[in-house]
């Protein structure tokens, strides 16, 4: 809460003078309807929450490298019974909760929730959401669900245990595991109001988008960014019911006695599970339903606002923006048919499996696409090295990796040894911390002027830019070794097994890396703050940018704009031969005798 | 500064490659195998592995080269200013569609052998029946008369023996949540499902020793649920079988 | 090129914004569009759910095993279907300018809907006094009339008699020694394991319908009917899936039919002119599209 | 992009007018109770395929589809909308089926992976269980003695 005091503060002081409205403290700053305070309180919730997910993380780590060792200083405060070691139930946990906060908590609602709100209505010239007051209630639908998760580590059994993918029977069942009691409950309710969340800003979204853009900004003169979150909330209409309806099933089970994912006549620890009936695996079809196009949830954005920060600040158009546009709409139309990627293992009809290879396969392509693209717009640029885009680039590099990987996973036989390894843990981290996370960063550091009117440190930007990437990568290439040598994932202490003592050197030298990680992010926040307050003032683009936010008041006030803006063109019109300065704002009238100026596309 | 956040993005295939190269020297890669179809698997995990470390140091180099080439701080040279290539387009589509069309058909015959191709189907009796249970590996052997759910049977926990190059049929079960029988030397994996029965078939190619691995999360004792699998000749196998019923008769 | 002005009045005070809309809507009725599509999108999952769990499941118990009635059914579909007119009838009057006509039949399709609903609450209930739903630790339900079953039998009959053999004779109602001497009688009977006679034990627990009469909508009169204390457990072959599906499907459209009901509660004190005509439209899409989840339902539950 | 005039964009209703009016609601209305009253008949002794419960279920899907298509296009309005009625209603649809039918080898033939000791649990075949009440029927003189 006390971020959300602060990061108010700073917007009201940074707002003063801008509009004489006088909704008192509360109305403005806590329940506020302006889109842009609920942006910045999304960001501000996420970033806290990411500090909660990454010390799990951290957690997880310290097992993994000195497994039973007691923990330093948090150990004995927080396990003084099991003598300041992390119980195998708890890691369990650790892991489980780590994933959904990150997940759920973090990735989603920063790119949808905080990113989404601040940007949709400034970039496309509009004074709002379309509908304010169902944008605060979707801000506030999260607050319940922070509050599960948090109490879901207090009550009796502990927070939910059985991975952030909820498998029953292990999840449906309460004496399956400690965690399966009220914590998993307390899980899925916290889900079902993330989703219901999540739907609210995601129609809000779509019709903000299809209704309320400026004169002049056609469809295919929308910035990058704005693509990305339309899909995104496409993506999330349509998926996200389905999560919801699982989500209910698996709640009725666990606390009516219904049976959608429990087989008749099972005993789990000597007690009856129910009444039985359904199949465990439907819940792996509904939830991975939702679950794969989320991934691509959690990626389209930050791709959305890489490729908007790329062509910034390579002052060059980005190249191919229509084929940019139609790869984002074809991995959004490819996601939804390559679910059972996740299930290869998992008893699925072999046949059924076949089938999502070859789709699974093909979603690489638009990928490839966006990649041979970001490319293409650096090449014969003039580069900025600001640290936005040092995080733009490293999002190029690193997604490449993690999507690459995602080759060996989708080639069914190479699956069958290294799903559930840490090759796939690999994976996640490389499209989701190199990719989506690194982004998110890139964005913080470009709109951080427009949301507090101040500039953040370049110099210290740079320094967390360059550790963060080098212990980063340190952390998690090496994860794919240990999968290629069969390492498991979930197991709170692999070196039992003879296969995997040898491998205890290499998780330390990932954990050593993860910890260094975990304290650059200090400087992060450090900045962050510091600029909050005292860094220097900017006026309206700061970095020259084409795009109707920096047409904007910075801060921009109620309503957005002090100008009604029209577009004449694309957003991405740097280094344009009609113009003399090498950008070419998306407002600014075209000079007497060029009446053409052109939309983005083929030349 | 260009020119050192250049290298430092020319340092990630340098590293990238750099850790594959070193690795197998030092013991970590893919395990020995010793199956039948496991050479499948490997060859297709060093196909993909060259053809995607082929993509990924082509375009980590292309984005160093950019990077540094175009460094503003170095170059004065005006912008490209163009707003993308049909053509270009059309090549990197069609290329990696190509690249990966061929992957996915190349490799189905591997999962055809592994996943499909049922023994069981054709009439081949069951070796062994494995049941998950948390936290433990519950066998049971058909005993002489080849068939389960006979007073022969032979119950065991946790120590599968199998013999060495005959082909293995084991019908896998959960008797509680979902589990994984992973034995990586066979380049085996598939998740016991409670309620289901899954017909899982190899053939080890060589006698010893290897983990057997729960790879499915199944609750706190997860980590520990650790079989061991014995690949032994015929005749030990044959040998330890009616050592196992003569113990069972003997304390019946 | 035309432009449409701003829509939405949500704040004054500042600069009002032209927009260039896409669809030639205003933004509630879009949005209302939007969120419809969500819930097909729950509702296919919930009904795909169903048919896929019901079509594979061995076994799925005939209506009249569940007390079911195929009329009752029909009957609601009668009244949601007349409320989607009333509701389309309320807007054409609300766009003719005509108030008063508008909010009755806006209070008629209120009317209707609490219909609904009672009927489904009289429904449930039918059920419910059978014992025919999902329940903790285990439902009443019995898949088969196994020795599983023969012990449920046996337990609740021994927490029936156990209570009343402790007491002393005296203190014993006539209705108590009743129930005591039909509790023994039974767990001498279902102190058996032949699983015939089981099965011929549950069939007088509960008759199925295929063997007392056949469409006259009665199931047959079984101990459980005739003692409503025995509660003993029941048989229906599939009927712990089928009490999961049925009250899951119609339990979530019977809370959008209550929010419906509470969203034209709302809009009663309202003056329905013309103005409201666009709200009245909105919710009412919403009315019929939730009308529609019950075009499918009702075939799909009553009459499959 | 298409644009379009203010009013039209504000405006809810221009475009209901003159489309039959109060008439047509109530033709609708009618049609949807005659479908209802269809499909109810499959229920009734004089459905003459008792026998095949395939055709009665295929005929009420039919019918189904055609009381929503009624729903859909007359209460609805989306008879009179534009094209993005398309957008919405085609994605949603297909996707839906496509999520049904995929279900379908794991969850709908489930039957055929039925562990033992699950089916020793679960619910006989309508078969199987039509020969067990033979089999009491014929205990059941034995018990009347009882
Ligand atoms: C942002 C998140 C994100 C993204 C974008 C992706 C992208 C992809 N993922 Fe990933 N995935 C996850 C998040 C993500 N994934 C998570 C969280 C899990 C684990 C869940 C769990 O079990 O806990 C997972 C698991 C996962 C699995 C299951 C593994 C298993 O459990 O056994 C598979 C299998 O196919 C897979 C495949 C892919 C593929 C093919 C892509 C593709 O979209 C990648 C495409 C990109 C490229 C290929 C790179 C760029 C292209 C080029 C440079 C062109 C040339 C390339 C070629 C010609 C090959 N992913
Ligand atoms: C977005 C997703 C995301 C992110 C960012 C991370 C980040 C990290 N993850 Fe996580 N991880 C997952 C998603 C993610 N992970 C998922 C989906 C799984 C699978 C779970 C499962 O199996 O069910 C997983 C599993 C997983 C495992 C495997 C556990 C196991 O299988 O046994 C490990 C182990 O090393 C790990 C480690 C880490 C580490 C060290 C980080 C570090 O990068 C974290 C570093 C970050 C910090 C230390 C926070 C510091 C931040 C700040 C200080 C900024 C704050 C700023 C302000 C307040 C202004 N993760
Ligand atoms: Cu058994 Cu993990
Ligand atoms: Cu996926």
């Amino acid at each position: 809460m006390s971020s959300h005091a602060i990061g108010s503060h700073a917007h009201e002081m940074a707002h003063a003078g801008e509009h004489g409205h006088a909704a008192g403290f509360l109305g403005t700053y806590v329940f506020s309807r302006d889109h842009k305070v609920i942006g910045i309180q999304f960001l501000f919730s996420t970033l806290l929450w990411f500090v909660v997910g990454g010390l799990l993380a951290l957690a997880v780590r310290w097992q993994l490298a000195w497994p039973w060792k007691e923990m330093p200083i948090v150990g004995p405060m927080l396990f003084s019974a099991e003598g300041g070691q992390i119980s195998p139930e708890f890691y369990t946990m650790l892991f489980t909760m780590h994933a959904s906060v990150m997940i759920f908590f973090v990735i989603i609602p920063i790119l949808a929730g905080a990113f989404g709100n601040f940007l949709i209505p400034l970039m496309i010239g509009a004074d709002d959401m379309a509908f304010p007051t169902l944008n605060m209630l979707s801000y506030w639908f999260m607050w319940p669900a922070f509050l599960c998760m948090t109490l879901s580590f207090f009550v009796p059994g502990g927070a939910a245990a059985a991975g952030w993918t909820g498998y029953p029977t292990l999840a449906a069942v309460w004496t399956a595991a400690p965690g399966s009691e009220m914590g998993q409950t307390l899980w899925l309710l916290g889900l079902i109001f993330v989703g219901v969340s999540s739907m609210m800003g995601s129609v809000n979204y779509l019709t903000t988008i299809i209704q309320m853009r400026a004169p002049g900004m056609t469809m295919f003169r929308l910035p990058m960014t704005i693509w990305a979150m339309f899909i995104t909330a496409v993506l999330q209409a349509f998926a996200l019911p389905v999560l919801t309806a699982a989500l209910f099933m698996q709640l009725l089970d666990r606390t009516v006695g219904t049976g959608f994912f429990i087989p008749e006549g099972l005993v789990v620890n000597n007690t009856s599970a129910g009444a039985g009936g359904g199949q465990t695996l439907l819940w792996q079809h509904l939830f991975w339903f939702y679950s794969h196009p989320a991934v691509y949830i959690m990626i389209l954005p930050a791709m959305g606002m890489v490729s908007d920060i790329i062509s910034c600040f390579a002052r060059k158009p980005l190249f191919g923006y229509k084929p940019m546009v139609y790869s984002i709409c074809g991995i959004a139309g490819l996601g939804f048919i390559v679910w059972g990627h996740h299930m290869f293992m998992s008893g699925m009809n072999p046949y059924l499996g076949m089938g999502f290879m070859v789709s699974t396969m093909m979603i690489a392509l638009p990928s490839a696409v966006k990649v041979f693209n970001w490319l293409g717009t650096i090449w014969g640029a003039r580069i900025q090295f600001t640290t936005p885009m040092l995080f733009a680039l490293s999002f190029v590099s690193m997604f490449i990796i993690g999507g690459l990987s995602g080759i060996f996973m989708a080639a069914t036989p190479v699956d069958i040894f290294i799903h559930d390894t840490y090759f796939i843990v690999g994976h996640i981290h490389y499209v989701l911390f190199g990719g989506t996370a690194f982004g998110v960063f890139g964005g913080i550091y470009f709109w951080f002027p427009k949301m507090f009117g101040r500039m953040m440190n370049e110099f210290w930007g740079k320094v967390h830019f360059f550790l963060s990437f080098v212990f980063f990568n340190g952390t998690f290439y090496t994860m794919h070794i240990l999968g290629a040598g069969g390492f498991p994932r979930r197991l709170a202490d692999p070196y039992h097994y003879a296969s995997f003592r040898d491998m205890q050197p290499l998780n330390q030298f990932m954990t050593i890396c993860a910890l260094a990680m975990g304290a650059s992010q200090l400087i992060f926040v450090a900045n962050f703050f510091y600029s909050m307050f005292f860094g220097p003032k900017v006026g309206r683009n700061p970095w020259h940018a084409n795009t109707l936010e920096w047409f904007a008041p910075t801060p921009p006030g109620h309503g957005n704009f002090d100008m009604q803006p029209i577009v004449y063109r694309g957003p991405y019109e740097y280094g344009s031969p009609e113009v003399d300065t090498d950008y070419y704002p998306q407002t600014q009238p075209p000079p007497e005798g060029h009446e053409h100026t052109g939309d983005a596309g083929h030349h | 500064m260009g020119r050192f956040w250049s290298l430092l993005f020319l340092s990630v295939p340098i590293f990238g490659v750099g850790v594959f190269v070193w690795a197998p020297s030092h013991g970590y890669g893919l395990p020995k195998d010793v199956s039948a179809h496991g050479h499948q698997i490997d060859h297709l995990w060093n196909f993909i592995l060259i053809l995607t470390g082929l993509v990924f140091v082509a375009t980590e180099v292309v984005l160093f080269w950019f990077l540094w080439r175009y460094d503003a701080a170095r170059h004065a040279d005006p912008v490209k200013y163009t707003h993308g290539s049909h053509n270009l387009e059309v090549i990197w589509t069609i290329l990696p569609a190509a690249t990966l069309l061929f992957i996915a058909i190349y490799q189905m015959n591997a999962w055809a052998d592994v996943k499909i191709r049922n023994p069981g189907a054709e009439g081949m009796p069951i070796t062994v029946e494995v049941t998950g249970r948390q936290f433990e590996w519950r066998l049971r052997y058909p005993g002489k008369d080849g068939k389960l759910g006979t007073p022969d049977d032979i119950y065991h926990v946790n120590d599968l023996h199998i013999p060495v190059n005959e082909e293995i049929l084991v019908a896998l079960k959960s008797a509680d949540v979902l589990h994984d029988f992973f034995l990586p030397e066979l380049r085996i994996k598939q998740d016991a499902v409670p309620g289901m029965q899954i017909p899982v078939w190899f053939k080890a190619t060589e006698t010893g020793w290897y983990d057997l691995v729960c790879a499915e999360l199944c609750g706190w004792g997860h980590y520990k649920m650790k079989g061991r699998l014995t690949v032994e000749s015929r005749k030990d196998y044959d040998k330890w079988l009616d050592d196992m019923y003569a113990a069972q008769e003997a304390t019946k | 090129m035309a432009i449409a002005a701003d829509p939405h009045h949500e704040h004054a005070g500042h600069l009002k914004l032209e927009y260039q809309p896409a669809l030639p809507l205003p933004n509630g009725k879009l949005i209302v569009w939007l969120f419809l599509s969500t819930e097909i999108m729950f509702f296919a999952a919930l009904i795909g759910v169903y048919i896929v769990l019901r079509f594979g499941a061995p076994n799925w118990p005939a209506t009249h095993d569940v007390h079911l009635s195929e009329p009752i059914g029909a009957f609601n579909t009668f009244v949601l279907i007349c409320s989607s007119v009333t509701v389309v009838l309320s807007l054409e009057s609300a766009r003719a300018n005509k108030a008063g006509m508008a909010k009755a039949w806006l209070a008629a399709t209120l009317i209707l809907g609490a219909v609904f609903l009672g009927v489904k609450g009289y429904e449930y209930n039918a059920k419910f006094s059978h014992g025919i739903f999902p329940m903790f630790p285990r439902s009443r339900i019995h898949e088969r009339a196994d020795l599983n079953y023969g012990s449920a039998a046996r337990q609740r009959l021994q927490a029936i008699i156990a209570p009343l053999s402790t007491k002393p004779a005296e203190a014993l109602t006539e209705e108590d020694t009743e129930r005591l001497a039909l509790a023994k009688k039974l767990a001498e009977q279902f102190s058996t394991d032949n699983l015939v006679t089981l099965q011929r034990l549950a069939d007088e627990v509960m008759p199925p319908a295929s063997r007392s009469g056949e469409h006259d909508g009665e199931h047959g009169h079984g101990l459980n009917d005739e003692h409503p204390w025995l509660k003993l457990p029941i048989v229906i072959p599939g009927g712990n899936m089928w009490a999961s599906t049925y009250f899951t499907l119609t339990g979530f459209h019977a809370l959008h039919v209550l929010v419906g009901l509470i969203v034209f509660a709302i809009m009663m004190p309202m003056t329905l002119s013309a103005a409201k005509a666009g709200i009245i439209e909105n919710v009412g899409l919403y009315w019929h599209f939730v009308d529609l989840v019950w075009i499918f339902l009702f075939p799909l539950l009553y009459l499959f | 992009m298409t644009t379009h005039d203010s009013d039209h964009a504000v405006d809810t209703h221009a475009h209901a007018e003159g489309h039959g009016g109060i008439a047509k609601y109530i033709y609708v209305f009618l049609a949807l109770c005659v479908l209802t009253g269809a499909s109810f008949f499959t229920y009734s002794d004089y459905w003459p395929y008792h026998e095949h419960p395939e055709v009665g279920r295929l005929f009420m899907m039919v019918v189904s589809c055609t009381k929503a298509m009624l729903v859909i296009l007359f209460f609805m309005h989306v008879k009179y909308e534009a094209d993005w009625k398309y957008v919405l209603t085609i994605p949603a649809s297909i996707m839906s089926l496509l999520l049904i039918l995929a279900l379908v080898p794991d969850i709908g033939l489930r039957m055929r992976t039925y562990s033992p000791e699950r089916k020793e649990h679960a619910a006989q075949s309508k078969a199987a269980n039509e020969k067990l009440q033979e089999k009491v029927r014929a205990e059941e003189p034995h018990d009347a003695a009882h």
